[in-house]
C-alpha cells in the first residue's frame, strides 16, 4: 500500500509520513503541490499544519492548487484519503466533504487531547475501532468549529457520515460535537484531531494507532496487493 | 487601473462566534446597548485592464473562485477607476 | 563601480555639517564623544547614512557596550561547546554527530507598544537565529512577565502577546513546550517578552555568520524591506517615554508564512552545503547583518542597494539599511552557485537577489543609484564599538532590607488559608490559559507536555530526548542580585534534572533597567557575578544570551530579571519523568533543607503587596549534590515523580504534584519551624520525589553517599484528599478538586474581562 | 435602533502578508492582471439609541477603545437608522 502526503507551504507533513512509516511501516512519499498526477498511490494523507499560513481562510488556498486534482481523481476511484486538521480544511474548501469551518467559538487556538466518541466504524477508516468507543487523540487548531445546514446535517446522519464527535468537552463550538465527518462513499474522511500524534504511549496516547491499521486492513481485504 | 472593493459576509443563517465573542465585549467595556455584531472582511483588490466592465466580471470570477467560501459566506463588490 | 569615489550625501538629507552643528547624531541615539569617534575612524564627516549606521551599530542592542564587559565573566566553553557567544545561536554537542543549537531574545519594547506583533516577532527573530546557524528548529519556549491582571491595560497586553506568540509558532510548525509566566506590578508599564528556540542540527551542517572569497555573491533571501522598525535596535535600548507612542508606525508585522518559506529554503540549501555564510537580518536589519558577516570574514562587502527588494517606492539608503522588515537572510555563496540558489527560492515562491559582492580588503560601501552613499571601515563599527564601565552603587533599599524578617509576621497566617490563597493567584495557578494556545505536539515527538518541570522532545531515531525549560524570578534578583543570579541558574538545572536530564548549557536573558543609574548597574554586575558562579559550580556553561537594558517607563526600572534558559540531554527515553504522582502508597520524599525563608516569597507578595528581606540563599556545592542524587535516581529507575520545590515552596510543589497526576496525598512532618513558614518557604536546592515503597531505602542510601537530607513525608493516595500534618495537627485538609478548580481557574477568572478579541 | 457599518484597514505603510498571499493565488488562478490585495475587515453593530448623533459617538468610542487597534490600523464608519 503507497501512501502520497501532499505537500503545500506551511504544511507539517513530515509528522504524518513518520506515522506511516511506524504504524504501517509502507512506502510512503512527500508529494509538492505543484504535482496532479497521484495515480501511483493508493491512499492519501492531506497532512496537518497552516498552508499558506492559514490566510484568507484555513485551507482555502491550497484547495485552489494543482495537487487537489490528482486528489479528486484519486477520491472517484475510491482510493482512501483522509484529511487531518489542516487537511480537513482543505477538503472542505474544495468541497470533496460538505460543510465549512469557522474560528473556535472561543477565538482561540486550541492545543489539548480531546476524548472522542467513534460513531460509526463501518468505514476503511475505523474498522479497527468499535461504535463508541471513547479515543483520546490530540487537537491543535483556531478554526476547527464545523457548520453545516439543516439540511446537510440531516443528511450525514442519514447516511452515517460521522465519524467522530468530541465527548465532555466541545473545544470549538462545532455543531454537534462533530470532530470527523467522511463522504457518502465513505471513502473520504476529514478529522479535526490528529491521529498520526498519537501513535506511541509516550505522545501522551496511542489511540491513533488503529485509525491507520484499519486503512491497511480496508486496503487489503478489498484487493490491494503489495 | 481599477480598484474593486469587496465585502464577504456570513450569510444571516450562520451564527458568527467572532461577532458575539466582540459584542460580549462590548457589553463588559459598558455598551449595553449592542444587540448584535457581525464580523466580515473588506478586501481591496487592484487590477489593472481596460474596461471597467471587464474588471467587473473577473472580480465576480474571483469571489466565486476563492474569495469567498459559498457555503457559508456572501459576497458584494463595487469597482470603480483609479489612476 | 570605483572605490575611489567620494562619499555622497542625498539632497533631502541633512549634511554631514549639519550633522555636526546641530549634533543631529544626538537624536538617533549617539553621544558627542561618540560622535568624535565616528569623525576619527573616517577621518572626515560622516553623511546622514554612515552616521547612521554608526548609531545602531553602537546601540546597546548590537554593541553591549554597557554589558560587554561583565558578559566575560561567564564561563562559556566546555567540552562539548562547538560555538559559544557570538553566533546567531549558541551549539552544544549531544553525541552521534549531533548537536543542540539554542537562544534566547527579548522583544519587550516592540511588545509594550504593539504586544501581538511585538511578540510574533520576537518569535520569529529567534527562530531564524536558530536555522541561520544550519539547525532545524524543534522547539520554543517563552518567557513573560506582566503587571497586576486587575489593570485592563496589562490584560490587553498579557493576552495579545500569548496571541501573538501562539500565531507565530504555531504557524511555522515548531511546538511551544515550555516557558513561564509572572505578573508583578513592577512589570506594569514594561512587560517582558523573552522568546527562546531550540534547533537540532548534524556536525557538519553547521553555518556562520561569514563573508569570504574575493568576488564571491551576496544574496538576500526573503520578504521585501519597507518603512518597518526603523531603528529598532536604537528604540530597544532606550526608556520607554510617551516618545514611543509617536514612534509607533515604526512597528514590524511578521509573516510566518514567509519564514515557514525561508526556512525550507535555507534548510535545503545547508543540505546541499552550498553555504559559505549565512546571517539573519534581526535587529539593525541589513546593516548589522552585512557588516557583521564582512567583519568576522575579515573582508569588505559591497552592496547596490538598487538591488535590494524593496515593498515601498521612494526609500532612502537610511531606510533601506535600517529597516527592520521581517523574515530576511543575507547568503555568501560561491561564485556560480547563485543560480542554485536562486532555483530553491523559485521553487518555493521566495524571493531572491544578488545585491553585491564580497571584496578586497576591510572597507564597507554602499552604492544608490550610481553614487557610493557609506565608505566605511567595517572593524570600526563592530570591533572598535565603544565599551563602557559605568559606576556602581549599592542600593539603599538593599541596606534597609538587611534587618527585615518577614517570616514572623507571615507566621501568623493559617496555612490552610495560605495555601488557597497561593494557589488561586495567577502566578501560582494553573498556565493552561496560556499553553492550550501554543501548538505544544507538533511535529510529533514532545513527550512531557507543557505542566510539569520541563518539556521533552524526543529525538527522533535515537534513544536521547531534550530537556527544556526558562527561569527567573526577578523578585530575589532584586533583594539580592548575587543569589537570586545564582538562584536563576541552580533553578533551571533543577527543573531540567527533575525531567530525568543532563544539563548541557545556558542561554540567558539579562532584562535590566538604565546602565547608567550607578544602583541598576549594580545590580547587573552583581546578577552576572551569581550566574557566573552557579554556572561554574555546575558545569553550564553560556553558550549565547541576550542583553536587554532600560526596561524602565518614567523613571522606575523593572525588577532586574535575567531570564534563564536551560538545556538538558536525556540519555534514554525511559528516564524521562515527570512532576505529577503516579500511584497510589508510593512514598513521598523530600531532598535538602527548609529553612525560615520568605523573602521575596510569592506569600510574603499576597500578603503584603510586596517584597523585601533577603531573598532564599543557595550553597551550591548542596545543590549540586542534590542534582547529583536525583539525575543518579532517576537513572536507576528509583523515582516515579520528581518535582522542583520553587515559588509557594513545599504546599504548592505537593499540590501541584497532586493537581496533575489527580492523586490524592498525606503529608506528616515535624519541625522547629512555624508550619505556615515550613510550608511555604522558598528555600533552595530541595526537590519532591514520589517512589514505590520498596525503593525508598535505595533513594535515601544515595542521598546519605552525597550528605542530602532526605525526610519520608508521606505518601500518595487515591482518594480526594491533600492533607498537611504538623508536628501531629492537621493543618490543611483540602478536596484535590476543590483546590484542581481553583488552580485552574485563577487566569482564566482574571482574564474574563478580556479587552480586544478583533484580530 | 441604528446600524453602524465600521470597516477597519492596516495601515498602509503596515505589512499586510495575508493579502500578499491572495494575491499570489489569483496569479496562479490565471489572474496575472491583478497588482495588489489588502484585506481588512467590515464589521456591522447593531445599537439601541435616541439619536444618530449619540450612535455615532458612542461607535467611535467602540472603534477606538476595541474594534481597531490604533497601532496598526485605521477605522472608518456609517451610521443609519434602521427599523
Ligand atoms: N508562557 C508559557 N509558555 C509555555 N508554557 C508555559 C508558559 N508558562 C508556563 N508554562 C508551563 O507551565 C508549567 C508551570 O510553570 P511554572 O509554574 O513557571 O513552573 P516552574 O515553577 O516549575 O518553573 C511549566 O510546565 C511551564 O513550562
Ligand atoms: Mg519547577
Amino acid at each position: 500500500m503507497r501512501f502520497a502526503v501532499p505537500v503545500f507551504p506551511g504544511s507539517n507533513d513530515m509528522d504524518a509520513v513518520h506515522a506511516i512509516e511506524d504504524v504501517l511501516e509502507r512506502p510512503v512519499t512527500a508529494v509538492w503541490h505543484h504535482e496532479s498526477d497521484l495515480s501511483q498511490y493508493d491512499a492519501i494523507i492531506i497532512p496537518g499544519g497552516c498552508s499558506y499560513g492559514d490566510y484568507l481562510r484555513p485551507g482555502a488556498l491550497a484547495a485552489r492548487s494543482p495537487i487537489m486534482e490528482g486528489v479528486q481523481k484519486a477520491a472517484e476511484q475510491g482510493k482512501l484519503v483522509i484529511g487531518i486538521s489542516n487537511g480537513f480544511q482543505i477538503l472542505l474548501e474544495s468541497g470533496l466533504l460538505p460543510g465549512a469551518m469557522r474560528k473556535n467559538d472561543h477565538l482561540q487556538f486550541r492545543c489539548d487531547i480531546a476524548t472522542l466518541i467513534v460513531e460509526n466504524n463501518q468505514n476503511p477508516f475505523t474498522g479497527h475501532y468499535q461504535v463508541g468507543e471513547r479515543i483520546r487523540i490530540p487537537i491543535a487548531h483556531a478554526q476547527g468549529n464545523y457548520y453545516c445546514d439543516e439540511q446537510t446535517l440531516a443528511e450525514l446522519k442519514k447516511n452515517n457520515q460521522i465519524v467522530f464527535k468530541y465527548v465532555d468537552e466541545n473545544p470549538n463550538g462545532s455543531v454537534e460535537g462533530i470532530a470527523g465527518i467522511c463522504n457518502k462513499r465513505g471513502n473520504v474522511l476529514g478529522m479535526m484531531p490528529h491521529p498520526e500524534r498519537a501513535i506511541v504511549d509516550w505522545m501522551g496516547t496511542s489511540d491513533g494507532v488503529k485509525l491507520f491499521t484499519s486503512m491497511l486492513r480496508y486496503w487489503e481485504e478489498n484487493g490491494g496487493a503489495e | 487601473m481599477f480598484k474593486a472593493i469587496i465585502y464577504v459576509t456570513l450569510k444571516e443563517s450562520v451564527l458568527d462566534p467572532q461577532g458575539v465573542a466582540v459584542q460580549g465585549s462590548l457589553h463588559t467595556l459598558g455598551f449595553a446597548n449592542v444587540k448584535e455584531v457581525r464580523i466580515g472582511k473588506r478586501l481591496e483588490v487592484l487590477v489593472e485592464g481596460e474596461s471597467k466592465q471587464q474588471a467587473e466580471e473577473q472580480v465576480k470570477v474571483m469571489c466565486e473562485k476563492l474569495l469567498a467560501n459559498p457555503v457559508i459566506e456572501n459576497y458584494t463588490y463595487e469597482v470603480e477607476e483609479v489612476a | 563601480m570605483q572605490s575611489n569615489q567620494m562619499v555622497k550625501s542625498l539632497p533631502h538629507e541633512p549634511t554631514p555639517e549639519e550633522i555636526r552643528d546641530q549634533k543631529l547624531y544626538q537624536e538617533i541615539g549617539l553621544k558627542d564623544e561618540e560622535y568624535e569617534r565616528v569623525v576619527g575612524h573616517l577621518n572626515r564627516l560622516p553623511n546622514w547614512t554612515e552616521i547612521s549606521i554608526y548609531s545602531v551599530m553602537w546601540s546597546e542592542h548590537c554593541s553591549y557596550k554597557s554589558s560587554k564587559t561583565l558578559l566575560k565573566k561567564f564561563p562559556t566553553t566546555g567540552p562539548r561547546v562547538l560555538q559559544g557567544p557570538g553566533e546567531g545561536a549558541g551549539v552544544v554537542d549531544i553525541g552521534d554527530q549531533q548537536a543542540v543549537v539554542f537562544k534566547i531574545e527579548s522583544h519587550n519594547h516592540p511588545s509594550a507598544v504593539e504586544p501581538f506583533q511585538g511578540a510574533a516577532t520576537g518569535v520569529g527573530g529567534i527562530i531564524r537565529d536558530v536555522f541561520s546557524m544550519g539547525a532545524r528548529p524543534i522547539a520554543l519556549l517563552n518567557s513573560l512577565r506582566f503587571g497586576d491582571l486587575k489593570t485592563p491595560r496589562v490584560r490587553y497586553l498579557f493576552e495579545q502577546a500569548v496571541e501573538g506568540i501562539a500565531h507565530y509558532g504555531n504557524r511555522m510548525g515548531v511546538p511551544t513546550v515550555a516557558g513561564e509566566v509572572v505578573f508583578d506590578k513592577a512589570y506594569e508599564e514594561n512587560p517582558l517578552v523573552n522568546a527562546m528556540c531550540v534547533g537540532l542540527l548534524n556536525h557538519h551542517e553547521l553555518q556562520k555568520g561569514i563573508a569570504k572569497g574575493v568576488g564571491n555573491p551576496v544574496i538576500y533571501v526573503g520578504a521585501s524591506t519597507g518603512r518597518d522598525g526603523i531603528h529598532g535596535a536604537t528604540f530597544a535600548s532606550e526608556e520607554l517615554s510617551e516618545d514611543s507612542e509617536e514612534k509607533r508606525p515604526e512597528v514590524q508585522a511578521g509573516d510566518p508564512f514567509m519564514e515557514k518559506l525561508l526556512l525550507e529554503a535555507c534548510m535545503e540549501m545547508v543540505q546541499e552545503g552550498l553555504l559559505l555564510g549565512i546571517q539573519d537580518m534581526g535587529a539593525a536589519g541589513l546593516t548589522s547583518s552585512s557588516t557583521e558577516m564582512s567583519a568576522k570574514g575579515k573582508h569588505g562587502i559591497e552592496l547596490n542597494l538598487d538591488l535590494v527588494p524593496k515593498r515601498e517606492e521612494g526609500m532612502t539608503p537610511y531606510e533601506i539599511m535600517l529597516s527592520e522588515s521581517q523574515e530576511r537572510m543575507l547568503l555568501v555563496v560561491e561564485k556560480g552557485k547563485e543560480e542554485r540558489i536562486k532555483q530553491i527560492c523559485d521553487k518555493g515562491g521566495l524571493q531572491s537577489a544578488v545585491i553585491g559582492q564580497v571584496t578586497e580588503g576591510t572597507q564597507y560601501r554602499l552604492y544608490f543609484q550610481g553614487d557610493l552613499v557609506a565608505d566605511i571601515p567595517v572593524l570600526t563599527l563592530v570591533d572598535d564599538a565603544p565599551c563602557y564601565v559605568h559606576p556602581q552603587k549599592v542600593p539603599a533599599y538593599y541596606l534597609e532590607n538587611e534587618e527585615v524578617r518577614p517570616e514572623k509576621e507571615l507566621a501568623q497566617i493559617d496555612p490552610q488559608e495560605a495555601m488557597l490563597k497561593v494557589l488561586s493567584s495567577p502566578n501560582m495557578g494553573s498556565k493552561k490559559w496560556v499553553y492550550r494556545q501554543y501548538d505544544h505536539m507538533a511535529r510529533a515527538s514532545t513527550a512531557v507536555l507543557p505542566g510539569s518541570d520541563a518539556g521533552v522532545i524526543v529525538i527522533r531515531g535515537t534513544e536521547k530526548a531534550l530537556a527544556r525549560c526558562t527561569d527567573g524570578n526577578g523578585r530575589y534578583v532584586y533583594l539580592d542580585p548575587v543569589q537570586g543570579g545564582r538562584i536563576a541558574i541552580a533553578e533551571s538545572a533543577r527543573n531540567v534534572i527533575c525531567a530525568g536530564a543532563e544539563p548541557l548549557g545556558v542561554t540567558d536573558c539579562l532584562n535590566f533597567g538604565s546602565p547608567e543609574k550607578p544602583e541598576v548597574y549594580w545590580q547587573l554586575a552583581q546578577a552576572i557575578e551569581g550566574m557566573s558562579e552557579a554556572c561554574h559550580q555546575l558545569q553550564t556553561p553560556v553558550v549565547g544570551g541576550n542583553v536587554s537594558l532600560y526596561n524602565e517607563t518614567k523613571g522606575e526600572a523593572i525588577y532586574p530579571t535575567p531570564i534563564v534558559g536551560m538545556v538538558g540531554l536525556v540519555t534514554k527515553r525511559e528516564h524521562i519523568t515527570t512532576q505529577s504522582f503516579k500511584q497510589a502508597d508510593d512514598l513521598i520524599l523530600l531532598l535538602g533543607d527548609t529553612y525560615a525563608e520568605l523573602g521575596g516569597s510569592e506569600l510574603q507578595y499576597l500578603e503584603t503587596g510586596t517584597i523585601s528581606g533577603r531573598p532564599p540563599q543557595l550553597d551550591l556545592e548542596k545543590e549540586q549534590k542534590v542534582q547529583r542524587v536525583v539525575l543518579q535516581a532517576i537513572r536507576q529507575g528509583l523515582v516515579a515523580s520528581a518535582h522542583d520545590l520553587s515559588e509557594g515552596g513545599l504546599a504548592l510543589a505537593v499540590a501541584e504534584s497532586c493537581m496533575t497526576g489527580q492523586k490524592g496525598a498525606e503529608i506528616s512532618l515535624e519541625t522547629t519551624l512555624a508550619p505556615t513558614v515550613h510550608l511555604f518557604s522558598e528555600s533552595q536546592s530541595r526537590i519532591l520525589l514520589s517512589v514505590s515503597a520498596e525503593k525508598a531505602a535505595q533513594v535515601e542510601e544515595l542521598a546519605k553517599a552525597e550528605g542530602v537530607t532526605c525526610t519520608r513525608l508521606g505518601k500518595v493516595t487515591d482518594n480526594d484528599k491533600v492533607t498537611f500534618t504538623v508536628n501531629g495537627d492537621r493543618v490543611i485538609d483540602l478536596s484535590l478538586n476543590e483546590i484542581t478548580q481553583q488552580w485552574e481557574e485563577a487566569i482564566p477568572c482574571a482574564m474574563k474581562q478580556s479587552s480586544r478579541s478583533t484580530s
